[in-house]
């Protein structure tokens, strides 16, 4: 476990370091002066702006040093876990990340709280009553919510809830009824997702060997089914759905543009279009992070799901 | 055990997450009112002094400031009572009295010095750059409980507009980093960063208590996200409603649509120093052949934009009335275009000018939704009269500038605040003159430079009237920008909002009039 | 053909030993053990060489670290006079050209998109052979291997696990090795097809004057065409001996067991040896005599110090306290 | 030990794969009898229908499916038997052994727990009433002591990836005849195993009828297992029973010609000749 | 016999249908298209669908139907470009890391691990929000993480098949390194990367009209479906054809990618 553990944290080290320096170096290629961009941005439209506080943002942010001297700069600072002020809002960046990610994390969990809700059992009757028409119908709606664009999906869901029956609120953020939407519009493709890969998990593992082996000693088809498929079939779940987290957060960049929902996503594109380095940064690297931890933390459920795996 | 242990972490993310601190409801009481905007926040505690946080906390009647815009844009002392001229660098001004913060401290001259300090002290940990440039105070000294003189580096007639900027709004030195109190009609109840604002009525406001208990200020920065929620009946006003679903909005029952124009002006930059748009016949020939009425009615529904002919919109006292708006004309800009020299020679319909073919790049940046189709309207116009065009958006403005610099760009479409503080020197200065950071357009022009320089400092204000009103005319007639129209701002609201107004600075939102039927 | 009448050792191996990595230990340190350790074997011309053990007792292993799939990391190679001190070492490479391997798993061991034909021709192709030559070659190897002209064109999954074996020994024929290795070639086979198979090795032997070093637990096998055995148990050789002392008189208490348990018939008439216990992991190898915890002639000492080698007749050498 | 209670009766069993043409079943009417406390063994080559007559035989056909023909279990028709009813006879009164000990264990529980639900299962069966947890470890234990495993406690914490196929093996023999069954199918289940551990497994089986007096059907390809242990042998090809009868006699006067081929196989040099004849 | 039986369902049918049709939109849309695309006509602005205009018209009263359909160049053409693009990439790397192992193979995950971090989107939006939006910037924001699933995909394919026998006698048997990668070790593979290419062509079209929708698109006056939706979003009440239709095009050639890509991957799966 030990091993484990720091293996992934030299995995981490590394990907911290090529991540953010690809960041880095994507943002010196871009064109444009970053001074100027982060005046606009910071104090309105170009006419906002004159040439002395260009060159005082250009001394003060040492946007004038060479590029590794600035990005060692900003590692050695990360070293003592602070990620700096934000250029644009002049906030620490770990509390703008901290507070946005809170949200965007509630929104991911009831999106996949609602996934799972509804593909555990469809995924499962379909993988034991293959070719039902309870299993066409669900492949068909698995094949249809990954198809379908959430943006698309969320102003449908907006125009139907909001518009016409006036039951849930457009946006903003606060009790559970802002949640419902959004984490629908999130959880869809995740649902479908995992309704997919359950049912052929499910499937696959109906064929192996060792389930006509249980029968044939009379374990009753309540325990084989409760127990032993389900487990076996949870492993690709786990796995699949702990990877996805990718999906999650693309996913959450466009239903926060949909339904005006203040999290990571948003903070994402706004950190991106102002040019906020520091933030942009300090996005980077915790997205980075995040994913290795939950890449990690799939992995210890996964050895805990299937003892077979061993380090390797 | 494990599985056990496995299923209370389980619970307790679920549990830590279904808990909220406070709920909203999307119907609003009698005394309160929600209302929709696009821009809020990020921050708990937005200190004015802080980037956009001034504008927040202007618009939401939290601060205010020494000097006001009224709704003609007439300057006007608000927090001040009047003000002296004393020498060209030294303005003496007088506080009312009775102003209370909202920790219920007497505002007073050693509050409005600290309040200013720290936003022009470098060493402050809100020292803005930008309004210290405005400003460019050198001290300031409290002559007695309610008198200060102020005193600048270089003489600048604009000083008292500029103290209009919402940053400068006054807080009570008891602000900390936890509580703002301003003087304004509304005291900051809670921010949800980048969600919403909450302001609660001040009792002890100086000109009367606020009408409305409670403002919610709802941030959604998309506009159709706003329109939704305003049909869906959840806010009772929508700031900046899309133009074109305000038709449907005037045949409702119960809900309405106010506009009014403000000092944003949608208009081209020109590349003058080279390229084909050198030649003022060329220049006047585009000038001529766009329809700025049908863009108006095509993109902005007839309600979002007042075509203009001057820089400087009519509601703003700068504006020159002398000045007519270009008229649609074809024929005459084939005229011009003929006597410039184009000529199509092969046929394809586009002219050619020296056997080059006349091909303007038209770019335009994607920030402003309405900019786009305007664009695309423009790039229709155009080739009628034979012009062909090749257009781009760019995510932000600022590379169209860098690529106009460079004479890549021959008209770069923009929108631009013309008068932030209500003075027209900042936007003439900055743009216009020979040597002014935003002049991409190479554009020279003596008279004009020598003008904006008087400008600056004439503090006779009919005097400097005249400055200006000969400088819209240089501009009118030498063609560096073309000015298409000024945009009118719109907001939906329904029929139980009273005295709600739109200010054409789109620095004031909330007032203690606002109230609800 | 008798032991004596063969040629002068032609592969020689001796004290080698394959090292196997099994995790951490600690971050930095890597944990490993021996597959297969103290191997010295001599192989001559023209003889079949059986190895024989159970599954996990480092046949495979030492076949492929001879064949440069594996490292070793201790000892030697000699090959044809030369000696390879070292993995993928230029002697090695040519020793590599002219060995070649048939696997258990016939099907397994074929490309299963490439038909019968392009199977065989593939090693020809690699080695530059035109492509009329190449098809010439492979059309007269499948007829000696009793492949149908036909058949050629299918794929492995269309023909049965016999005719997919003889597919592979005409791949290997086709390059005319010195010397064949043949890991378990009839294990996944059926009795009557084993068989026929075995039948054409001993025909292509014959043919191309080949050297064999035949991999099985299959003793009737041995029996049948072998010229040395040698018994490996958990990575390391027990006893070693021409094939009729071998049979006649087995020593090492683990070759009798294993004699005893080939239930063919002519082969053990004893009463059946049922060995206890189960085979140690090399990841903890038992101290002292490997065999010991199952032993059935167990002595004291055979639980401290691992027994040497003995001669205990002509080219007959036993790993045992017993003698 | 009586020898003459006749356990098992399958007459005229024909099994086939839905949607193939018919004629082409996997088995095509194979009737045999299994008496108590006898080892019968069906011998044929991969491909001729044994183990889908195992499976037939304790009604885990599918997908295969059958057609005609009855299998009596000890007076009790199984053949029209619903799933539900035939859990209660699995593992109490027919049970199978498959051929891999490893794809017939579960990977992800532990051994321990896996035995324990055949145990338990067992006997609640005979004794109506639930057993506790320790008198099931303890069964456990000793069962597998029994079968020469080694310190059962510390292995019944491990998984199946961590026992050696020859254990695994024995443990799946403990699991099939824990509830002592009438009937025990053992399919292949020394062909993956080497000589030495197959020696033991064979060991055991013979132990097993000794004790339990079980009928035991043990399905093999190698002939010279059916000589080892078996009372009558049943040569199968495609799906048809051959020549049936006491190995003595199969071994030594095989009448049909595939099992004078196959006997021949048995011998050293006996093969030589007719192998030309047969090849492809 | 396997894909007889999979043409017999009817929604793979229509699938197959669906992206014949929307390849052939791809191809030649400007030429079926009924009105020059960029055209406008402010006399017939937000028009429902008529008999000239099939889908209606937009906000400039231009024709949607032409717009959709030369909009499929875009949004379905790009697609398949960073697919192809990736595919290719990541094949490449997949293999060479599988193949050779050890440090290579080390040195190859690690740089995938990089760019693995990046949330698709998040580093499109990236680097088409610092490079400026343009065609070719997006093309390479898709790829940048596209390329790593089918490095890690053909990779672990490759980590096994190269364990398998055939490998190791076409190895012993003197055949070089290069011939068994191409001609062995990459058969094994492609039916995989085929799956995986169908359904990734789902996901890039998907990701290309979510950028548009986004506003991190392309250029105007060329229409994008994502582009559409967000332009008719906007008139989503007083216009609704205008999301509606390039919404369902998105849907349909995204659903008919997906459910082609499941049907091949059943074909495969009982290939087995």
């Amino acid at each position: 476990m030990l091993n484990l553990i720091l293996k992934r944290i030299a995995a981490a080290f590394f990907v911290f370091i090529g991540a953010t320096f690809f960041t880095y170096g994507m943002m010196m290629f871009a064109p444009g002066d970053a001074a100027l961009e982060i005046a606009i941005a910071r104090y309105g439209g170009h006419d906002r702006v004159d040439g002395a506080t260009i060159e005082w943002i250009k001394k003060k942010e040492g946007l004038d040093k060479p590029f590794l001297y600035q990005y060692c700069h900003w590692l050695k600072r990360v070293v003592v876990l602070d990620l700096g002020i934000s250029l644009v809002r002049e906030e620490p960046v770990w509390q703008l990340i901290y507070t946005r990610f809170a949200r965007t994390f509630e929104l991911a969990l009831s999106a996949i709280v609602i996934a799972l809700l509804i593909a555990v059992p469809i995924g499962i009757l379909g993988g034991v009553k293959q070719g039902s028409w309870m299993d066409s119908m669900g492949v068909t709606i698995a094949v249809i919510g990954v198809s379908m664009p959430n943006y698309w999906l969320g102003l449908v869901l907006i125009i139907l809830f909001s518009v016409k029956l006036k039951l849930l609120p457009v946006f903003g953020y606060g009790d559970w009824r802002h949640m419902v939407m959004p984490a629908i519009t999130l959880g869809t493709a995740l649902t479908a997702y995992t309704t997919r890969i359950l049912r052929s998990a499910i499937i696959e593992t109906l064929q192996s060997d060792y389930l006509i082996a249980l029968r044939a000693r009379g374990i009753s088809n309540r325990l084989v089914l409760g127990k032993h498929i389900l487990k076996n079939a949870l492993i690709p779940v786990v796995t699949v759905v702990g990877l996805e987290f990718g999906m999650i957060l693309e996913g959450a960049v466009i239903t926060e543009t949909v339904f005006a929902w203040p999290g990571i996503g948003d903070l994402m594109v706004t950190a991106v279009s102002d040019r906020d380095y520091p933030l942009i940064q300090g996005l980077v690297l915790f997205t980075a992070m995040v994913f290795v931890l939950i890449n990690f933390l799939v992995d210890v459920v996964y050895r805990y799901l299937d003892p077979r795996i061993r380090l390797s | 055990m494990k599985q056990k242990l496995i299923f209370y972490v389980l619970l307790l993310i679920f549990l830590s997450t279904t808990t909220y601190t406070d709920s909203v409801c999307f119907a609003s009481e009698p005394d309160e009112l929600i209302i929709a905007k696009p821009f809020g926040p990020s921050v708990e505690v937005p200190d004015p002094a802080k980037g956009y946080n001034g504008w927040y906390m202007n618009e939401a009647g939290v601060t205010e400031t020494l000097f006001v815009l009224d709704f003609d844009m007439n300057l006007k002392p608000w927090l001040a009572e009047s003000f002296k001229n004393i020498s060209p660098l030294i303005w003496e001004i007088k506080l009312k009295q009775g102003v209370r913060f909202h920790d219920n401290t007497l505002m007073d001259a050693s509050a409005v010095k600290w309040s200013v300090n720290r936003i022009i002290d470098e060493k402050s940990k809100v020292f803005n750059k930008r309004i210290q440039g405005l400003l460019n105070i050198k001290t300031i000294a409290v002559k007695n409980d309610y008198t200060l003189t102020f005193e600048t580096h270089k003489p600048n007639a604009a000083f008292l507009y500029d103290l209009t900027s919402p940053g400068t709004g006054i807080i009570s030195p008891m602000s900390n980093e936890r509580k703002i109190y301003g003087t304004g009609p509304f005291i900051l109840e809670k921010v949800v960063p980048k969600v919403k604002m909450i302001v609660r009525r001040f009792d002890n406001y100086w000109m009367g208590k606020p009408k409305l208990a409670r403002v919610y200020l709802n941030i959604a920065r998309n506009p159709t996200t706003r329109m939704l929620a305003f049909e869906g009946g959840q806010v009772d006003v929508a700031v900046n409603f899309p133009e074109n679903d305000a038709k449907r909005i005037n045949l409702r029952k119960g809900a309405k649509i106010v506009h009014k124009p403000t000092n944003r002006l949608c208009f081209f930059f020109v590349r003058i120093a080279d390229g084909p748009l050198a030649d003022i016949r060329v220049r006047m020939a585009v000038n001529y052949a766009i329809d700025r009425k049908q863009i108006v009615d095509a993109v902005l529904a007839g309600i979002g934009g007042e075509v203009s002919a001057s820089v400087f919109p009519k509601i703003l006292p700068w504006n020159n009335r002398n000045l007519q708006p270009y008229l649609y004309n074809p024929d005459k800009a084939s005229e011009l275009l003929t006597e410039a020299g184009a000529k199509d020679n092969n046929g394809d319909g586009i002219l050619e000018i020296n056997g080059r073919p006349l091909l303007l790049n038209i770019w335009t940046y994607e920030e402003r939704a309405s900019l786009k189709p305007v664009l695309e309207l423009v790039q229709m116009q155009l080739q009628k009269i034979g012009i062909a065009t090749k257009l781009k958006v760019t995510r932000k403005g600022s590379p169209i500038n860098y690529a106009m610099k460079k004479g890549e760009v021959h008209l770069g479409l923009q929108m631009w605040n013309v008068a932030l503080q209500g003075d027209p020197d900042y936007f003439i200065s900055n743009i216009f003159t020979s040597n002014a950071v935003a002049n991409f357009m190479g554009y020279r022009n003596q008279e004009l430079d020598a003008l904006a320089k008087k400008g600056k400092i004439t503090f006779d204000q009919k005097k400097r009237k005249e400055i200006y009103d000969r400088i819209q005319e240089i501009i009118f007639n030498e063609l560096p920008v073309i000015v298409l129209f000024h945009k009118s701002m719109v907001s939906a609201l329904y029929n139980h909002v009273e005295n709600y107004e739109i200010h054409p600075s789109e620095k004031y939102l909330l007032t203690s009039r606002l109230c609800r039927k | 053909m008798r032991f004596e009448d063969l040629d002068v050792s032609f592969l020689k191996i001796q004290n080698l030993a394959v090292k196997f990595h099994s995790g951490y230990r600690s971050f930095f340190r890597r944990l490993s053990f021996y597959a297969v350790r103290n191997i010295s074997i001599n192989i001559n011309r023209k003889e079949t060489f059986c190895l024989i053990g159970e599954s996990g007792s480092g046949k495979t292993t030492l076949v492929w670290a001879i064949l440069g799939l594996h490292l070793f990391q201790e000892g030697r190679i000699v090959f044809d006079g030369q000696t390879i001190k070292q993995s993928n070492d230029p002697v090695h490479q040519k020793l590599k050209r002219s060995a070649q391997i048939v696997f258990q798993d016939p099907a397994a061991s074929l490309d299963p998109f490439f038909t019968l034909r392009q199977s065989i021709e593939e090693p020809l192709r690699a080695r530059g052979v035109g492509k009329k030559d190449r098809a010439a070659i492979a059309e007269s190897l499948a007829a000696k291997t009793g492949l149908s002209y036909e058949l050629l064109q299918r794929r492995p999954s269309e023909v049965s696990g016999g005719q997919n074996q003889r597919a592979c020994i005409a791949r290997v024929l086709s390059i005319k090795p010195d010397i064949l290795f043949l890991d378990e070639p009839l294990t996944a086979l059926d009795a009557i097809v084993q068989k026929q198979v075995a039948k054409l090795l001993c025909e292509m032997k014959r043919d191309y004057d080949l050297t064999y070093f035949l991999i099985t637990h299959d003793l009737s096998l041995v029996k049948e065409i072998g010229t040395t055995v040698a018994v490996m148990y958990s990575g390391r050789i027990v006893e070693k001996a021409p094939k009729e002392i071998f049979f006649s008189n087995p020593c090492h208490p683990y070759s009798q067991a294993l004699l005893s348990s080939v239930l063919k018939p002519g082969i053990w008439k004893g009463k059946r040896i049922v060995l206890k216990g189960e085979v140690p992991s090399p990841l903890n190898p038992p101290s002292g005599c490997l065999f010991h915890p199952r032993c059935f002639r167990k002595l004291p000492v055979c639980e401290k110090i691992a027994p040497e080698s003995k001669t205990v007749a002509t080219g007959h050498e036993v790993f045992c306290h017993l003698f | 030990m009586t020898l003459n209670k006749h356990v098992l009766l399958v007459e005229n069993l024909v099994v086939d794969f839905p949607g193939m043409p018919t004629g082409s079943s996997v088995l095509r009417g194979v009737s045999l009898s299994l008496k108590q406390g006898e080892i019968l063994g069906i011998v044929g080559e991969s491909g001729c229908g044994k183990s889908v007559l195992a499976r037939s035989l304790i009604r885990l056909e599918s997908p295969a499916k059958i057609i005609s023909g009855s299998i009596l279990l000890d007076g009790q028709e199984l053949t029209t038997k619903s799933q539900r009813e035939l859990w209660r006879l699995r593992g109490r009164k027919i049970s199978l052994a498959l051929q891999d000990p490893r794809s017939a264990m579960d990977p992800i529980f532990m051994m321990g727990n896996q035995l324990k639900e055949v145990v338990s299962i067992s006997h609640t069966g005979k004794s109506g009433k639930k057993q506790c947890n320790a008198d099931i470890l303890r069964k456990i234990y000793t069962l597998l002591n029994g079968v020469g495993i080694a310190s059962p406690k510390e292995r019944c914490r491990q998984y199946p990836h961590e026992w050696s196929r020859g254990m695994l093996q024995r443990a799946q023999l403990v699991m099939v005849s824990s509830a002592s069954p009438e009937v025990l199918i053992l399919d292949e289940i020394t062909s993956a195993l080497d000589p030495t551990i197959s020696l033991q497994i064979l060991d055991l089986i013979v132990r097993l009828k000794n004790e339990q007096n079980t009928g035991i059907i043990l399905i093999t390809h190698d002939l010279s297992i059916a000589l080892e242990i078996c009372d009558r042998v049943a040569v199968m090809q495609k799906g048809r029973i051959v020549e049936m009868g006491k190995v003595r006699k199969i071994f030594e006067q095989p009448v049909h010609p595939y099992t004078k081929l196959i006997v021949s196989c048995q011998g050293e040099e006996g093969c030589r000749g007719q192998l030309s004849e047969i090849r492809g | 016999m396997n894909v007889r039986s999979a043409l017999k369902n009817p929604l793979l049918i229509a699938a197959v249908v669906i992206l014949f049709a929307v390849i052939v939109i791809t191809l030649f849309g400007s030429m079926l298209a009924p009105h020059d695309p960029v055209e406008t006509d402010l006399s017939v602005r937000f028009n429902p669908p008529s008999l000239k205009y099939p889908l209606g018209n937009d906000s400039l009263g231009r024709c949607l139907f032409s717009r959709i359909l030369c909009g499929a160049r875009m949004s379905i053409g790009l697609g398949i470009a960073v697919v192809l693009f990736s595919c290719f990439l990541g094949v490449t790397a997949g293999l060479i890391s599988g193949y050779c192992g050890g440090f290579v193979d080390e040195l190859i995950m690690r740089i995938v691990d990089i760019f693995f971090s990046f949330p698709e989107i998040v580093a499109a939006m990236a680097v088409a929000g610092l490079m400026g939006p343009g065609t070719l910037n997006l093309f390479f924001a898709l790829s940048f993480v596209n390329w790593t699933r089918y490095a890690r995909l053909v990779r672990g394919i490759t980590l096994s098949v190269r364990e398998r026998d055939y490998i190791k006698a076409a190895q012993l048997s003197g055949v070089s390194r290069t011939v068994t990668i191409i001609r062995h070790i990459l058969p094994a593979n492609l039916s995989s990367i085929i799956v995986l290419t169908t359904i990734g062509l789902a996901k890039a079209i998907l990701a290309v009209s979510a950028l548009g929708f986004l506003g991190f698109g392309i250029q105007p006056p060329d229409p994008e479906w994502g582009t559409l939706l967000m332009e008719g979003k906007d008139y989503i009440l007083s216009a609704p054809h205008l999301s509606l239709y390039p919404g369902i095009a998105i849907m349909l050639s995204v659903l008919s990618f997906n459910l082609i890509g499941d049907a091949l991957r059943d074909i495969r799966s009982r290939q087995r």
